[in-house]
Parts: structure tokens; C-alpha cells; sequence
């Protein structure tokens, strides 16, 4: 059976480790905060200038200075340090950070990421996703592994504009995981959620790959 | 003597504002966004502005209003995903619009302010933001050359500022409104409190005086984009739902 | 878990130092030098340093005694005056050095922590300081390109610190701290004050705990290279003699 | 007869403006503090860090955390604020400092400046020199007008290594004061000391300039 969203970020959750400094992107990726191992102590980035990024705040305690990157009301914790935008990419860009988990349309096989613009459609803007991609140690994608229409998501070339080259280090999908090595290396499908068949992924799957499942 | 403080949000902007110039504008959504400042823009009339901020408000707040005053002929943006209107005026050909990745913006306009006319990011490379742009290796990567920014007139939202211009900004409300005072020709800054000399520790000061050339205590609405909770009941869930 | 507070600057730097490996050191003159990560590093007799400071030290104090070790084969500073060993060791060919204007210097640090791994500056074009470099033309003037810098250690020394690596630095003893800690591949600081973590104020934080990896509570001399003052009879004075 | 030290750093005071950030140099430069006219507020800036240097402290309050660029013990104002060098220099750079009074070796009258390096000599260093004469709006050199040995320091062009090329603007010597305009225009003798005359300016003087004093 196909991981559900939540079981998505539960996966990718075991991708942090202890002491790590991670940026994650909106929706899955914002839900992988709920499955940090107790063991495991993450700090998370928010790229409007904001380390240490702490729970929504309770009803009523919204404070307008204080959101995240999607402008979401959040808390502090008595960690947290902040800084202006600029300060915030230079720590991206200087690849300070260890970790992005974050959404896409479309990757490919050669590690392509497109996350941003669908051409003809209205385009809202990058933001930070091509400063996060081309800047973080490593880059993490959770998506879900085809797109509404059936359409495969993981392709042999991106035909959406690129968000960045040879950027994308891991892919998880609802039917599995994909070591994809910023394309240094062919695809290999590492993981399968309970129930789904390698014949299954490979028919709804564009890029070819090899299946290296743990025994 | 040069005194820096202004009553109001409309006499600090006097004699500044023509048409076709060029406006930095602080702000992240609309947090931190000097909304005094862009009032009195909207209601001075000027028009055919190329403005320079992460996004462009929401339909009736913040930069918003200067789309509705049809006052706005160019942005230059990160992300501008929260408004109807700007999308019509978009596809309608009314509006102009340069998409820079966030952090090339940001650091676009910290080079503009520190004298720096261009600069290399990896940021881009490979994409549409590096058509056009010189792309060249240094120690076997790919960078683009992105170039420094500055606007005819900088304005920034403070949460306490002093008669020098020395500003100090609160939590994520600092975002882009410190390199933005340092990249206008003119620097115009509204803060929450304006408080004496010597108040503010200057340890801690973010932006130093001699980047604002004038300075309003405004009264700030601080509307809120998305607000975001979690019930009290579910204590210690580390994220929520949006209510 | 991960813990960065180390006891000593010996425990702080165990593992991290290499014969012929790249240090870039806090501090301007002997104002902010992390005094107890430099003595530890005289004490590990680790050699063949290229070290990246504004300056040297004095002949006993501060990056001093990494040269009376003959432990530096190279430095980059932008003024070394203060230093008579120096001065022998330079001529006699025992030491090279490379000059950069103090600003360039600066924002190559700040660049090679902030993933730019180039940048043109006004600074220095016509001078000795361009030659060999990229001069380039931005809308009508001349511009030399400077490259980012980074370092195997950055040894950093700030005010107060707590277990995350968060820095608050005092008054001048700023300085090139900041970029300094962006800029290594690991840095360790050395602060007067180990404080519990939610004591600093989050708006406050110079050196964000990211660029820490280490971190440890030291001893500070804090020797003062030029005391200058004035008599308390001629209050007012602006500037006085030195004694 | 030439002015001294103290009257130089008094007429190099005269270019200060009423809201004028400005960064002094060491020596006779760091004179022209005491000559502020009362009327006139202006701010310095101390390349180290420091925008609002006071004057130094009393005996027995020299904190060693608070030095100019100098290395002197200074003091704080009310009014002052510190920053990191790059943001220091970011100032400096970006044309932000009005007014930058510094000493120097050689002029020549194309406003080119040498202040940092005798070949042969121990060379010091430029620290942070030669981003003041790049990034400063107003560049006035205050030195002697002839050398210990009787050389001529106001030249036909430099021949000690440059600090910057044509960013000098004005040039206050014992003897007069000369507009450079960072040579755009001839150099122009514009004000004498009382008793001296062109002629004798003229004798110690290497580069061509026009006389063009006030009547």
C-alpha cells in the first residue's frame, strides 16, 4: 500500500540526524517536524532569517513578527537567533546548511529538480528554492510519485524550467525511495513502501532505474 | 543643524518621490513591511514605479494598494503568490516582472549598498534565472555573475529607532529592511518607537544611523498573512494546523 | 548528542590542526584575538601555518607568539607594524606575506562563508594590489576582482556564548569575528562568558550557534596594545596625548 | 608663514559639514577632532567597527574592548553603534562616509595618492587606506608640503607605490591648501598661510599648478 503523507514524512524524518541544521520546505516537508526522533536534535531554518524555528504558536498568541518562510505564525524557543535575509542566504549559499527537505514536480535522473514554474500557468516566483537547492549539503525531495493526471513525476529530463541542475540527493515518493546521487551515479530505488512492487514503480515511473532494495 | 526626524510618513517623503523611479521596499509578506511609508506613496499619486521587495503584499494591504493605484510599472521579486491582482495586471501586460531567487536578491542588494557592483552565486546556474547572465567557473563549479542593486529611495520598517537613524528590528521582521537601507540613494525608515538617543545599545543596533536620512514613529497595523495555530489541548505537537 | 562546550582551548581544538593547514584568527590589533585558542595552538607546535588575521600580534602577545614558535609560513593581514619579529623573519625570507587592503580582506572573508567565491571591488584598482587580478568595467568604472576566502579553523573571540555556539560580541572587539566564523571549515570560539542557553536575546545574536562547532569559556588577558587618555583636568578635549 | 600642525588640522576642520559622517586618519588627521566648530555635528567613523567615536578616556578607563583603527583607547557616545569590519567596510565602500581626512607621502596633481609603501623600506601595510580613497565621497589629504630632505611631496606623478589613482580631492599643506578634484581640472593653489607667497610655493612645489586665490 502506498505511504500516506504522513508516513512520507515519517521516512524522511529518518534522514536528520543528531545535531543537523535543516531547512524544510511547505506541506510534507513541513510535517516531517512532527517525526523527529527523540534521540535525534535538529535545528530547524527558516529562510526569511531564523534559526531555531519552534512550534505554531497557541490560539491567541500569534505574533506578527514572527512567521515562517510560507508566512505562517510560528514560535521561539530559547535557542533561536535571528538575522536579516541576506545574513540568512549567505548561510545557504555557504552551505552551512545540512539538510533541505523539500517538494517538487518533477526530478529526474540526473538529479534535475523543477519545483517552481509551470510556463502558461500564473508563475509565483522561485522564493528561496533555487537559493536552497544549489546551497545545502544535501537535498532531499518528498513527493508524491505520480502527479494527479498519472503522469510520472520522476522523468528521464525535466520539461518543466529547472529549479536546478544535478542538485537532488534523494528522492521519497509514496511508493518508495530513490538514491539519486545528484546524478553521479544511474537512479537506484533503495526502498518500497509495504505492499508496492518494483513492476508497480517501474510502470508508473519515467526515468529508468535500478532496484538495490536492502535484502 | 541635520535633523533626521519627520512627523509624519508624508513629510518624510517630501521632495523624494517622482515618477519612474525606483523603490526598495523592507518587508517579507507582510511582515515588517513599512506601511506608513506605503500609504503615503499611494496617496501621493506617483506613478510608473519599478519596485524592489520579496513580494508584493496582498490585494489590499501592504503593496497591494500601489497595484491598486495602478501606481506600480515593474517589480523585482522573489515570490508574489498572494495576489489576485497582481496576476491580472500581469497577464494583462500592465505590469512588468523580474523574478530573482531570494537570496540573489537579497544579496543583489547588499552588494548595492556596499559598493560592490557584481558578484557569483551558484544559485541559478542552469536555469532560466542564468540566461542572458555570464556563467564562469571558478575551482571546477559553475557560478552566474549577478549584479549589485540599489534604488533611488529605500523604505524600511524598524521596531525602535532613535533620532541618529539607528534602528533595531524585532524577531523575523528584519528580513530584507537592513540591506535595503543601505542601498537607497535616500533611506527613509518608520519604526514602531522612536526613542531617545542613547536608548538603544549600540551593541545592538542593526542598522547603523548613517543610512537613514529620515525617521517616523508610524502606527502599525501589523496584519497577519496566515495565522497559524495549534490548540491548546494538543500540547508539545511540534507543527499545527492552519485555522 | 552533539555537544559543542569544550573544557580547555586544547580539548576545543583536539583533532582539528595539521601541519601546513590554513587559520584564520579574530580580532584587529590585540582587540578581540582569541587569546587562549592562540596559546593552545603555540602549545601543539603544529607548523607550516598560513594564518588569515588583520594582524600579527605583538612580539609576546597574541599571533606574536605563533611567530616567535616559527610556527606561520604565511600570512594575510592588511597591516602588521606593530610586530619587530615580524619584520626579521619577513626579511630573512623566513616568512611571506600577502597584503590586502583591510576592507578587501573583510569581504573576502564574509564572501568565502557566504558561498561567493568572487566579487569585484573599487578598492585598489591602479594599484599594486590589482596586479594580476581581473579589472573590470561596471557602467563606466574600473573594478578589481577579489576572490572569497575560506579556512580549514577559524578561531573566533566574542563576549558571551552559549552551548549552541550563539556569540554576542562587546564594543570594537568585533571586529572580523563574524565573517571569520562563517569562513572555516570548522570553527571554534573562545568566549569570556559561557551562558546558559535563552539568556542571550535572539535579536541580539551576532554569530548565529550554526557556525560554531565548538565552543569554550577562557581566561582573558585582554592586553591593551596603545592606552591612550586624557588628563581628567581638561574635560572636553577631543582628543588627547598619548601616555 | 607655513601654518603648524594644529593650524592645518583647524583649516582641514573647515571642511566639515553639519551632518557629515567622517573618518579620520592617524596623525594630523586625528588633530582635526579638537576643530569642530560648535555649529557643526558631525559623526566619526572608526574603520574598525564604530560609527560616534568619542574622545579617549580619562586615565584609568581605558576599556580594552573600545580602540580606534589607530589602536588607541577610545570612548563611546550616546549617540554610537558597532558593527563587524565587513559591515565597516561595506560602508566605506558603498560611498556612504561623507568626508575621509588622511596624511600622505605623495600627491600628484592628476589626484593620485601614495600613502603606504617606501620600496626598500618594512612595509606596514595599506590596511584600510586604500578602501577609504576608493569609497569615500570627499577624499582631503592634510600633509607637511615638502619632505624632511626638502622634496617635493606635491609631484608630476607619483613615484612611491599608489594608494589610489586620482581620488584626492583637496590638499592642506603648511603651506596652503591646493584643489585637486581628484584631476579632473589643473591643480589650483587656493589658499595660502599668511606671509607665504606663490613663489615660494612655487619653488617647492613639482607638479604644475595655477594660482587661484580668493581676492
Amino acid at each position: 500500500m502506498p505511504w500516506t503523507r504522513d508516513e512520507m514524512a515519517a521516512r524522511a524524518a529518518k534522514e536528520l540526524k543528531d545535531g543537523y541544521y535543516v531547512n524544510l520546505g511547505i506541506g510534507i516537508p513541513t510535517l516531517v517536524a512532527n517525526y523527529i526522533p527523540p534521540d535525534v536534535r535538529v535545528t530547524l531554518q527558516s529562510e526569511n532569517g531564523m534559526l531555531g524555528m519552534g512550534p505554531f504558536p497557541y490560539e491567541g498568541e500569534a505574533d506578527p513578527d514572527l512567521i515562517n518562510a510560507g508566512k505562517q505564525t510560528i514560535t521561539e524557543l530559547s535557542s533561536s537567533c535571528y538575522f536579516s535575509s541576506a545574513d540568512s542566504f549567505a548561510m545557504i549559499r555557504g552551505g552551512h546548511i545540512d539538510l533541505s527537505i523539500l517538494g517538487a514536480m518533477q526530478v529526474a535522473g540526473n538529479g534535475d529538480l523543477a519545483n517552481w514554474m509551470v510556463p502558461g500557468k500564473m508563475v509565483k516566483g522561485m522564493g528561496g528554492a533555487m537559493d536552497l537547492v544549489a546551497g545545502v549539503k544535501r537535498v532531499v525531495v518528498v513527493m508524491e510519485h505520480v502527479e494527479k493526471s498519472g503522469a510520472p513525476k520522476l522523468v528521464n529530463a525535466c520539461s518543466l524550467p529547472l529549479t536546478g541542475k544535478g542538485v537532488v540527493d534523494l528522492v521519497i515518493t509514496d511508493l518508495g525511495v530513490f538514491d539519486v546521487g545528484r546524478g553521479k551515479h544511474p537512479l537506484r530505488l533503495i526502498e518500497l513502501a509495504t505492499g508496492v512492487t518494483v513492476e508497480e514503480v517501474k510502470a508508473k515511473t519515467e526515468a529508468p532505474f535500478e532496484a538495490a532494495l536492502a535484502a | 543643524m541635520v535633523t533626521k526626524t519627520r512627523a509624519t510618513a508624508a513629510e518624510a517623503l517630501e521632495g523624494l518621490l517622482f515618477d519612474g523611479m525606483t523603490i526598495m521596499a523592507g518587508g517579507f509578506g507582510l511582515c515588517g513591511i513599512p506601511e506608513n511609508l506605503i500609504a503615503a506613496i499611494r496617496a501621493s499619486g506617483v506613478k510608473d514605479l519599478t519596485v524592489v521587495s520579496n513580494n508584493c503584499g496582498v490585494d489590499d494591504f501592504g503593496l497591494g494598494i500601489l497595484l491598486a493605484g495602478g501606481q506600480i510599472r515593474k517589480m523585482i521579486s522573489s515570490y508574489v503568490g498572494e495576489n489576485k491582482l497582481f496576476e491580472q495586471l500581469y497577464l494583462s501586460g500592465d505590469l512588468e516582472l523580474e523574478f530573482n531567487p531570494q537570496g540573489t536578491l537579497a544579496e543583489r542588494i547588499r552588494a548595492g549598498g556596499a559598493g560592490i557592483p557584481a558578484f557569483y552565486t551558484k544559485t541559478g546556474v542552469g536555469t532560466l534565472v542564468a540566461e542572458g547572465k555570464e556563467v564562469r567557473e571558478f575551482d571546477g563549479e559553475l557560478y552566474v555573475m549577478e549584479r549589485g542593486l540599489t534604488a533611488d529611495l529605500s523604505i524600511v520598517k524598524a521596531w525602535k529607532g532613535d533620532a541618529e537613524g539607528n534602528l533595531v528590528y524585532r524577531k523575523t521582521a528584519r528580513n530584507f529592511n537592513p540591506m535595503m537601507a543601505t542601498a537607497g540613494k535616500v533611506t527613509v525608515a518608520e519604526v514602531e518607537e522612536l526613542v531617545d538617543v542613547g536608548r538603544l545599545d549600540p551593541d545592538h543596533i542593526h542598522t547603523p544611523g548613517i543610512y537613514v536620512d529620515r525617521i517616523l514613529q508610524g502606527v502599525h497595523a501589523k496584519r497577519i498573512e496566515r495565522v497559524t495555530t495549534r490548540p491548546r489541548e494538543t500540547e508539545g505537537a511540534a507543527a499545527g494546523e492552519e485555522v
